[in-house]
């Protein structure tokens, strides 16, 4: 037992130290400075890979580990991209207050959001939260706010401090975003081990029985779609920085539906599973785009389709299921998310 | 007498509020106005029908969460408007089509269910090889763009395939039908042999290919010359035919793995999106189309518009007077198909098993096998007739909106508010979503131009434009917050 | 033998990758009751399963009247004329107790033909013949899920534990009930109430750790003290 | 979803329809005169271009017009060298798919990878705005094309970002004058986003400055239009609206595929008979699939390959047909001056892609296109160009020759005012 | 969040020589009761009903359950002891009537309350965590009543003292062995012996047993037995158990209810009961008279 604990350790260690080192190594193998040319091509791409991992992983604490299905995740995604932006550019505010607003305001909005469309649960609930998403989506785009939102342009131009600047200080935004990275997956991780992130897991599975038992389950609930939008709110505030740029889009369905991708190609209800997504999705897309141009798409949906098909409890589920016992339980864990779309 | 209220005050509150809602609205805006939003708000509804009703089918009743139903729906029109203005483009491939399910049929019929299991996998590559080999060098865009584009300016016979080559492909695809049927069928000891009148099945889909081919150029001249109106019910009937075929090959192939896994099925759903749309953009081009009239609803001229719909039915005029304001004839016929549509379904959930069947599969599919009862092929046909009325629906729909790749993502979001606004799993729920939604979407225009009157402000308050656009959605938050499962969901 | 209608032949049944029948073997002759016994876990549940093409053996073969089954989707199973009453009930929770029922139908007037039959047996279920079944009292579903696998004519019935949740004085006349089907069809019951898989069976097969142990006539096991202990616990 | 739409700004755009008779002002008539291009095989560094297009996402249609103009565009500049000072140019083509954190993206990958020194294109606005950005942060060129938002070159204003294409207050401005002719009672229909609202804007402006009068909303904000949301697809109200509003000249600005149900509503509902309706016009084939419902109407034409005689245009023409098999399209000639202004500066530069001699070498620039003379104002990157107000025959003609000219427009009479933030000091 | 409810009504018998007074902390609400209440009754429902539209499942029931018994409820299908559980354990609301805990009134109590007034019950359809092991659904029993269910700072695998309660539950049902697999592929019989942990994890001071012999093997009753009887005498825990099982109830029970159509049709001590006419009519038929096991 305590082998295996460190042996796992020592994966993740190992995962970090080379994450660490791996600017370097690009520069090594391109003979490129790592600030320039290909090393900083690919810091930029694993920058990307870090930010929608933690939004994947957001993503999953409320659907792998609360059994909260959502379709609306794009709305802590994005207000956090345009606050960050609005702070920025129009508020003249400083990056540390501008980061603590998109806290507080993902806390305020999570709250809100959840005690509205808690009271109902499954399919709807993935519906309300979808309506929400739209509503911000429509005021991303409305016209009213153009001064402040830049309407369907977006929020352009976002002056991003000069001592992290994506563009001229890449190597330093890199580790600002791997650390981010660690450290959201560490803080959700200890949620997930704690005794609330086990009562979430019950309410997954059965939450009138976990009511019977005792548990004031949307109490839980609310924790868990606080500490997950908080993390996507970071996600999207990051993503802002790195896009310089904050539009529509990022309010959006298709948002959700990838972070939903990248959950479920990692493998639900495991940390490691989305953040392992994020980068499958991130560079899958990439190669794609670079070997088949413009059918890419086309090629991605197929790929992607063939990946649902054949490696069903994606990839941390699949590698799981080599120890035994874990087929029955991945199957049971997808049999109790019926619950979703039926109700007894 | 008490009961019977209590249990039912949701409807009740909800049929005061609409008659509330009536009175007010019709203390705010002169009849030819209201009757306009009012005709905008049906048109819409029936519109969000089309697309609702399949969707419902597929989404209350099996639980599966089509997200590929909009691309179903625009396939759908793609289909309907070609064979109405462009039918070499299905002429030169459903010949195809037909020989390769014609081959897989004729392998079910062959006694290759005796080979070995391990032939399987050579087979398959085989049957890859030879149907590469059969469409090397056939090109569909060609097909597809050029008549459509330009008018008839090119000679019929351009971008088509010489008899010979056309036949020998035809020929080539059936053989590659045939190889990949084997290869599905070896390997599943107990598929048993059709009976031999099956045969007349393949050899007649067969037949008919090899008939078409020859036939091609005088065919697209038979069809185009068609009055629009038998070409425009020939769309009709294409379109949905076409669709359902889509939409029972997508089960059996990519949903009917994964009932067991109801998330994955979204997901599946979500890449067909990706494919669907890039496949059509593919073949027609990323740009849209606009779909003529049918006669029946097109004719301008002196004595247009037609006073009232008695007229109308002789004169065909493109549009009808409603209180001194033209309305479009078309709509006519949206709406039409819309309660046409809703009727149909009810009766055959009603007064057929089907409906049973596929709430009890749902529910507990084993159980269902257990009593003896394919659920499979019932859950393929429902999502057949699903995706075929999405795909009705499209055809529709095209000549209202046009026809582009982006089609049916618009309404899906919208079928899917309207599903859920009616509840899961009511069918009544789902027409009543799509007429709330439709109306909305009307009174939200309608509020946007001119603002809201209220008594005790002297003057209209006035919303953005966005107003609209949120309006389904606000409903929807709204009715979901007040009957979480719906209007006409099942409460828990 | 000519009269044996179910013939199972060293089935070998995996659920995932974990191996639960590990060789199980029984003959049910035609028009007897077979008790199928043995302590939680010992994969009574899941020969059945088998039986019925729920859980497909990967090896062995079963054989309903000499035709080999193993292999075949369920539905086809029954449609050869097995009923099967599952562990765990599966009533359609939101389907009414007639569509229950008519949902087993197999042609059309089955219904019509047993329901007198049936709700003789079964007031309750005529009491609550429009309520949904999930809204049934956990005997009442009991009892629902029974009288479907009588809907239908079937040579053969497939019976997990019918006693559970009843009262007694239903259980007896499903005992009563049983014998007298046990004149048209043949039954192969799995029973934790050993009093009442007494009454009921002819012959018994117990199962131990997904393997056919012993086999042999129900009144001889009556008195055998020694393998009651061994493989069901206290008699 | 609704939710991810970018909007295609550079689609079809809103005119008002005059009647007078056109008076083409004398057509440009200077020839191309490439510079001397050296004839040897060029030998030094390759300069890259980043050519950022649309091959996918919704403004698909857009990106080969936009691809075949910028090559035909080098190889008339560089008379078919590919080469600049002895430097060949690399052009590496990135698909933005619409999507701003695609394009994002993918410039860094172009800048970043393939190691390029220029970056030119973009049909989408949002994708514009962002490449835009990232163009500065870099210090590299960036030729925007044929993304039509005025903040390009207004609100969001860098050095480092020029122009090849028009922007919509220059579309608007092209049919104010010759509308009054038409009637003096305006209204408007836009869509209700940043695309529709500018445009709007600045027809209510010129429209206003002119002598003409809004029916309806007559404020500056109100800009005389009936602003209806970009997803509709019912337009009665709103064309009840304006059928009611006793206008006698409706300007209609709509983007993306709304303005098939919206041009036929109109015909349904007899729009078409009691006022002139003046749009904008789109690519042939769009103009084909999608315009039938109004013929009659008249509009602006960004550019149309049947509208301009001089030697340029007549290379372009016969050179696409010959490549493509097709005459060049709407976005074509965008395209192609990208093409033509990048290798004039690097000439100037001696084909250094440094962002400094650039800027000097293309500020004020004037060069011979497609449409004649144009010229990249100083003071703000604007291209100024001529512009054109046709009026639409059919939509059938088998070389899409679609159009009879209205008015020729000098880049001057349709210079936007300089809409840098003042705070930059730059507008005069 | 205080223990009781605010609004307690007057108790209908017995009377209270103390009052709690309000804002008592969470932790002295656990386990002793505030105040002495002088009553035999640790359960008590007054002309308690409910009815499912027109169906009267539970009709005007008065019952008492001396506080350290063992009371056993039993029925023909359909009589309503279910829906009696769900009542008394807060699992649904009634249409009229009260249920009162050592008198106080807590009809209106919101359901996760419940757990923490000491009432703990299992289900006649399992009713567990399918995706958790075995273990966790029992460690969750036995954290709820506890105070760490907000601490975000430490891994639930260190509350030992939860999970050593979890594991003391499974022994006495006797499936420690399973305890690490996953609970939905338990054998049907282990399922219900696993609803029984949770019930006993829980901690509860009144346990609602519904049908717990239900799906058990023959040979797990005497465990049965054994362990209500324990529980019986080691500590001072009330049982409520529903059940078929006549052997079982016989020789449990001290006092029977007898449920019929949702009114009590009789109630008395077990040699009564089974004498009793009505009920041997109703219920039992002739089968227990044959000495069924
Ligand atoms: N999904 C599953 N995954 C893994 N093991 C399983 C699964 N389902 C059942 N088992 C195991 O299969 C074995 C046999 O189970 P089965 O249900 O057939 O027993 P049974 O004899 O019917 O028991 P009971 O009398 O309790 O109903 C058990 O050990 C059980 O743990
Ligand atoms: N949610 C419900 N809706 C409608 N009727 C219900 C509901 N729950 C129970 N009933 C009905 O109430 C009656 C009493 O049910 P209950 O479950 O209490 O019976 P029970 O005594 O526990 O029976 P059993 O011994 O079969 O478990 C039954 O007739 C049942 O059909
Ligand atoms: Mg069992
Ligand atoms: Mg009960």
């Amino acid at each position: 037992m305590r082998d295996r604990f460190t042996s796992a350790q020592w994966a993740g260690l190992t995962l970090i130290g080379g994450l660490i080192i791996f600017p370097f190594v690009v520069s090594l193998f391109s003979g490129q400075p790592v600030g320039e040319g290909v090393p900083k091509f690919w810091q930029g791409m694993l920058i990307q890979v870090f930010i929608l991992a933690v939004f994947a992983m957001s993503y999953d604490i409320l659907m792998g580990y609360t059994g909260i299905l959502s379709f609306g995740h794009a709305l802590f995604f994005g207000t956090g991209a345009y606050t960050i932006g609005i702070l920025l550019k129009h508020a003249g505010w400083d990056l540390g207050s501008a980061l603590l607003a998109v806290i507080v305001i993902a806390i305020i909005q999570s709250l809100i959001i959840g005690l509205l469309s808690l009271r109902v649960s499954g399919v709807y609930f993935a519906m309300v939260t979808l309506a929400f998403a739209q509503m911000f989506f429509l005021l991303a785009e409305a016209t009213d706010f153009r001064q402040w939102t830049g309407a369907e342009d977006g929020l352009q131009s976002i002056p991003v401090p000069a001592w992290i600047s994506p563009t001229t200080e890449r190597l330093r935004f890199y580790y600002v975003t791997l650390a981010f990275a660690i450290v959201m997956y560490l803080l959700a991780r200890q949620v997930v081990n704690s005794p609330t992130g086990r009562v979430m897991m019950a309410i997954r599975d059965n939450e009138t029985r976990a009511k019977v038992l005792g548990y004031h389950t949307l109490t839980f609930k609310l924790i868990a779609i606080t500490v997950s939008g908080v993390m996507a709110a970071l996600a999207g505030a990051f993503n802002a920085l790195w896009n310089l740029n904050a539009n529509p889009a990022v309010l959006g369905v298709g948002t959700t539906i990838n972070a939903l991708l990248m959950t479920i190609i990692g493998g639900v209800g495991s940390l490691i599973g989305p953040m392992l997504g994020a980068g499958v999705i991130q560079l899958l897309g990439y190669w794609l785009n670079v070997f088949f141009g413009p059918s890419w798409p086309l090629l991605f949906g197929i790929v992607y389709i063939l990946i649902v098909l054949f490696l069903p409890y994606g990839i941390v589920g699949t590698w799981r299921l080599r120890s035994a016992g874990w087929l029955a339980m991945w199957r049971e864990r997808s049999r109790s998310l019926i619950r979703f779309f039926h109700h007894p | 007498m008490i009961e019977w209220i209590q249990r039912r005050r949701g409807l009740i509150a909800g049929i005061v509020a609409a008659i509330l809602f009536a009175v007010w609205a019709s203390s705010q805006y002169e009849p030819r106005v209201l009757a306009s939003i009012l005709l905008s708000g049906l048109t819409l509804g029936a519109l969000y029908f089309l697309v609702t009703s399949g969707l419902s089918l597929i989404f209350g009743l099996m639980d599966v969460l089509n997200f590929a139903h909009g691309t179903l729906f625009m396939i759908g029109a793609y289909i309907g408007f070609t064979l109405y203005a462009n039918p070499r483009l299905l002429l030169n491939t459903l010949p195809f089509v037909l020989a390769f399910v014609a081959g897989w049929l004729l392998a079910r019929w062959l006694p290759f269910s005796s080979l070995p299991a391990g032939h399987r996998r050579p087979l398959w590559v085989v049957a890859v090889l030879v149907g590469v080999f059969a469409v090397w060098g056939f090109e569909l865009a060609p097909l597809a763009t050029t008549a459509l584009s330009s008018g008839g300016r090119v000679p019929t016979e351009q971008a088509q395939a010489p008899v010979g080559i056309f036949i020998a492909r035809t020929l080539g695809l059936a053989i590659t039908g045939l190889i990949a049927g084997a290869a599905f069928v070896i390997g599943s000891e107990h598929a048993r042999r059709p009976a031999n009148r099956d045969l007349a099945w393949p050899l007649g889909l067969l037949a008919l290919a090899l008939i078409i081919a020859p036939l091609r150029l005088s065919a697209e001249g038979w069809i185009l010359a068609l009055d629009s109106n038998t070409r425009f019910l020939l769309a009709l009937v294409a379109g949905a035919g076409g669709g359902a075929a889509l939409g029972g090959l997508m089960e059996w192939s990519l949903i009917r793995p994964l009932y067991s896994r109801p998330i994955y099925q979204v997901l599946v759903t979500l890449g067909l999106v990706f494919v669907g749309t890039e496949l059509v953009k593919g073949i027609w081009g990323p740009g849209g189309y606009f779909m003529e009239l049918p006669a029946w609803f097109s004719r301008r001229g002196p004595s247009c518009p037609s006073p009232n719909l008695i007229a109308w039915l002789q004169d065909n005029c493109a549009s009808i007077d409603v209180l001194g304001r033209p309305f479009p004839s078309y709509r006519i016929f949206i709406i039409a198909l819309g309660i046409a549509m809703f009727i149909g379904i009810a009766v055959l959930l009603r007064y057929t098993r089907l409906g049973m069947i596929i709430r009890a599969g749902v529910q507990d599919g084993e159980m269902v096998q257990a009593l003896g009862i394919n659920v499979r092929r019932v859950f393929t046909l429902v999502f057949a007739l699903g995706a075929g009325l999405a795909a009705l629906g499209g055809v529709a729909a095209a000549p209202f909106l046009g026809i582009s790749p982006g089609l049916g993502q618009e309404f899906q979001l919208q079928a899917f508010i309207a599903v859920v606004i009616g509840g899961m799993g009511s069918f009544t729920g789902a027409a009543m979503g799509a007429l709330l939604v439709g109306l909305a979407r009307a009174f939200g225009d309608q509020m946007v131009l001119t603002g809201i009157q209220l008594p005790w402000m002297s003057e209209a308050m006035t919303f953005s434009p966005s107003i609209a656009r949120a309006s389904t959605v606000l409903i929807m938050a709204l009715v979901l917050l007040l009957r979480p499962a719906g209007l006409f969901g099942k409460k828990e | 033998m000519s009269d044996v209608l179910l013939e199972v032949d060293a089935i070998h049944t995996f659920i995932g990758q974990f191996h639960i029948l590990e060789g199980v073997s029984l003959k049910v002759r035609a028009g007897s009751i077979t008790a199928l016994l043995g302590r939680n876990g010992a994969g009574k549940t899941t020969t059945l399963r088998s039986i019925m093409g729920l859980n497909p053996p990967r090896s062995g073969s079963i054989r309903l009247a000499g035709e080999p089954i193993n292999g075949r989707p369920a539905y086809e199973i029954a449609q050869l004329g097995v009923g099967y009453v599952p562990e765990h009930r599966a009533i359609f929770r939101d389907l009414t107790v007639e569509e229950n029922l008519r949902l087993a139908e197999r042609k059309r007037g089955d219904l019509a033909k047993r329901s007198d039959f049936i709700m003789a047996l079964f007031p309750d279920l005529k009491r609550f013949y429009r309520h949904p079944g999930g809204k049934l009292s956990g005997g009442q579903q009991q009892m629902l899920a029974i009288a479907r696998a009588l809907v239908a004519d079937n040579r053969l019935l497939l019976i997990d534990e019918p006693s559970e949740g009843l009262a007694p004085i239903i259980v007896e006349q499903i005992v009563a009930a049983l014998r007298q089907m046990a004149a048209e069809t043949t039954i192969l019951l799995v029973e934790q109430n050993f009093a009442m898989a007494a009454q009921l069976a002819d012959e018994y097969y117990i199962l131990d750790d997904g393997r056919s142990v012993q086999h042999g006539r129900m009144a001889d096991l009556v008195h055998d003290h020694a393998t009651i202990d061994k493989y069901l616990g206290a008699g | 979803g609704g939710g991810q739409t970018a909007q295609p700004t550079a689609a079809p755009q809103p005119t008002a329809a005059p009647t007078a008779a056109p008076q083409p002002t004398a057509a440009p008539t200077a020839a191309p005169q490439p510079t001397a291009a050296p004839t040897a095989a060029a030998t030094g560094e390759p300069i890259v271009v980043g050519l950022m297009t649309d091959n996918s996402g919704l403004l698909a249609i857009y990106g080969p017009m936009l691809e075949r103009g910028f090559t035909l565009g080098l190889e008339y500049a560089t008379n078919g060298t590919n080469a600049v000072a002895g430097r060949p140019i690399k052009v590496v083509v990135k698909d933005t798919a619409s999507n701003p954190e695609t394009g994002v993206a993918l410039a860094r990958e172009a800048i970043e990878s393939d190691g390029a020194d220029v970056l030119v294109g973009s049909p989408s606005s949002p994708v514009a705005l962002a490449i835009s950005a990232v163009a500065a942060e870099n210090k590299i060129i960036y030729i925007a094309a044929p993304a039509a938002t005025p903040a390009l070159t207004g609100d969001n204003f860098n050095i480092y970002t020029f122009r090849a294409g028009r922007t919509s207050v220059q579309d608007a401005l092209t049919m104010s004058a010759a509308l009054l002719q038409t009637g003096k009672k305006f209204i408007q229909i836009a869509q209700d986003n940043a695309f529709g609202r500018g445009s709007a804007g600045a027809f209510y402006l010129t429209v206003k400055a002119l002598g003409g009068e809004f029916v309806l909303n007559d404020t500056a904000e109100g800009a005389g239009t009936v602003f209806a949301p970009p997803d509709t697809t019912d337009f009665t109200p709103y064309i009840n609206q304006l059928l009611d509003s006793g206008a006698e000249v409706l300007i209609v600005t709509w983007s993306g595929t709304g303005f098939v149900p919206m041009f036929q509503q109109m015909q349904q509902l007899g729009v078409f008979d009691v006022m002139t309706v003046a749009t904008g016009f789109g690519d042939n084939q769009t103009m084909v699939n999608g315009y039938a419902d109004a013929i009659g109407s008249v509009g602006v034409s960004v550019y149309h390959y049947s509208l301009f005689d001089n030697p340029v245009n007549k290379w372009l023409t016969e050179r696409h047909k010959a490549a493509y098999g097709t005459p060049p399209d709407l976005f074509t000639e965008s395209g192609f001056n990208a093409a033509i202004m990048l290798v004039k500066a690097l000439e100037a530069t001696k084909g250094d892609p440094a962002a400094e001699g650039m800027i000097a070498a293309l500020e004020g620039m004037t060069f011979d296109g497609p449409k004649g003379t144009y010229t990249v104002r100083a003071s703000d990157h604007v291209l100024l160009q001529p512009m054109t107000l046709v009026r639409l025959l059919n939509t059938n003609d088998p070389d899409f020759k679609f159009f009879e000219l209205v008015t020729l427009f000098t880049p001057e009479q349709t210079a936007p005012p300089c809409m840098v933030p003042a705070a930059m000091n730059r507008c005069p | 969040m205080e223990c009781g409810s605010q609004t307690a009504a007057l108790p209908a018998t017995g009377f209270w020589l103390m009052i709690p007074h309000a804002g008592q902390r969470n932790a002295e609400c656990e386990g002793t009761p505030q105040g002495v209440y002088v009553s035999d009754w640790i359960i008590e429902t007054h002309r308690l009903t409910r009815d499912f539209g027109s169906l009267r499942a539970v009709d005007q029931v008065d019952l008492q359950v001396r506080a350290g018994s063992i009371h056993a409820i039993i029925g023909p299908n359909g009589a309503g002891k279910t829906t009696l559980f769900n009542l008394i354990s807060g699992y649904i609301k009634p249409t009229a009537g009260r249920v009162l805990l050592r008198g106080q009134d807590i009809t209106r109590v919101p359901l996760h309350r419940m757990a923490h007034l000491g009432i703990g019950r299992s289900f006649q359809i399992t009713n567990i965590f399918p995706t958790l092991t075995v273990l966790e659904n029992v460690r969750l029993a036995a954290q709820a009543r506890g105070r760490d269910n907000f601490r975000l700072w430490t891994s639930a695998a260190k509350l030992r003292a939860y999970t050593e309660r979890a594991l003391a539950a499974l022994h006495q049902v006797g499936l420690h062995e399973r305890a690490l697999q996953i609970a939905a592929t338990l054998p049907h019989g282990d399922k219900r012996r696993l609803e029984l942990a949770i019930l006993l994890a829980g901690d509860a001071d009144i346990l609602l047993l519904d049908e717990p012999t239900a799906g058990m093997a023959t040979e797990q009753v005497p465990m049965l037995l054994d362990l209500l009887r324990g529980i019986r005498q080691g500590t001072n825990k009330t049982i409520l158990i529903v059940e078929h099982n006549m052997s079982v109830v016989m020789s449990l029970a001290e006092t029977i209810t007898v449920m019929h159509q949702g009114r009590v049709l009789a109630e008395g001590s077990p040699a009564a009961i089974s004498a009793n006419q009505a009920v041997r009519e109703a219920y039992l038929g002739t089968a227990f008279a044959g000495g069924q096991p």
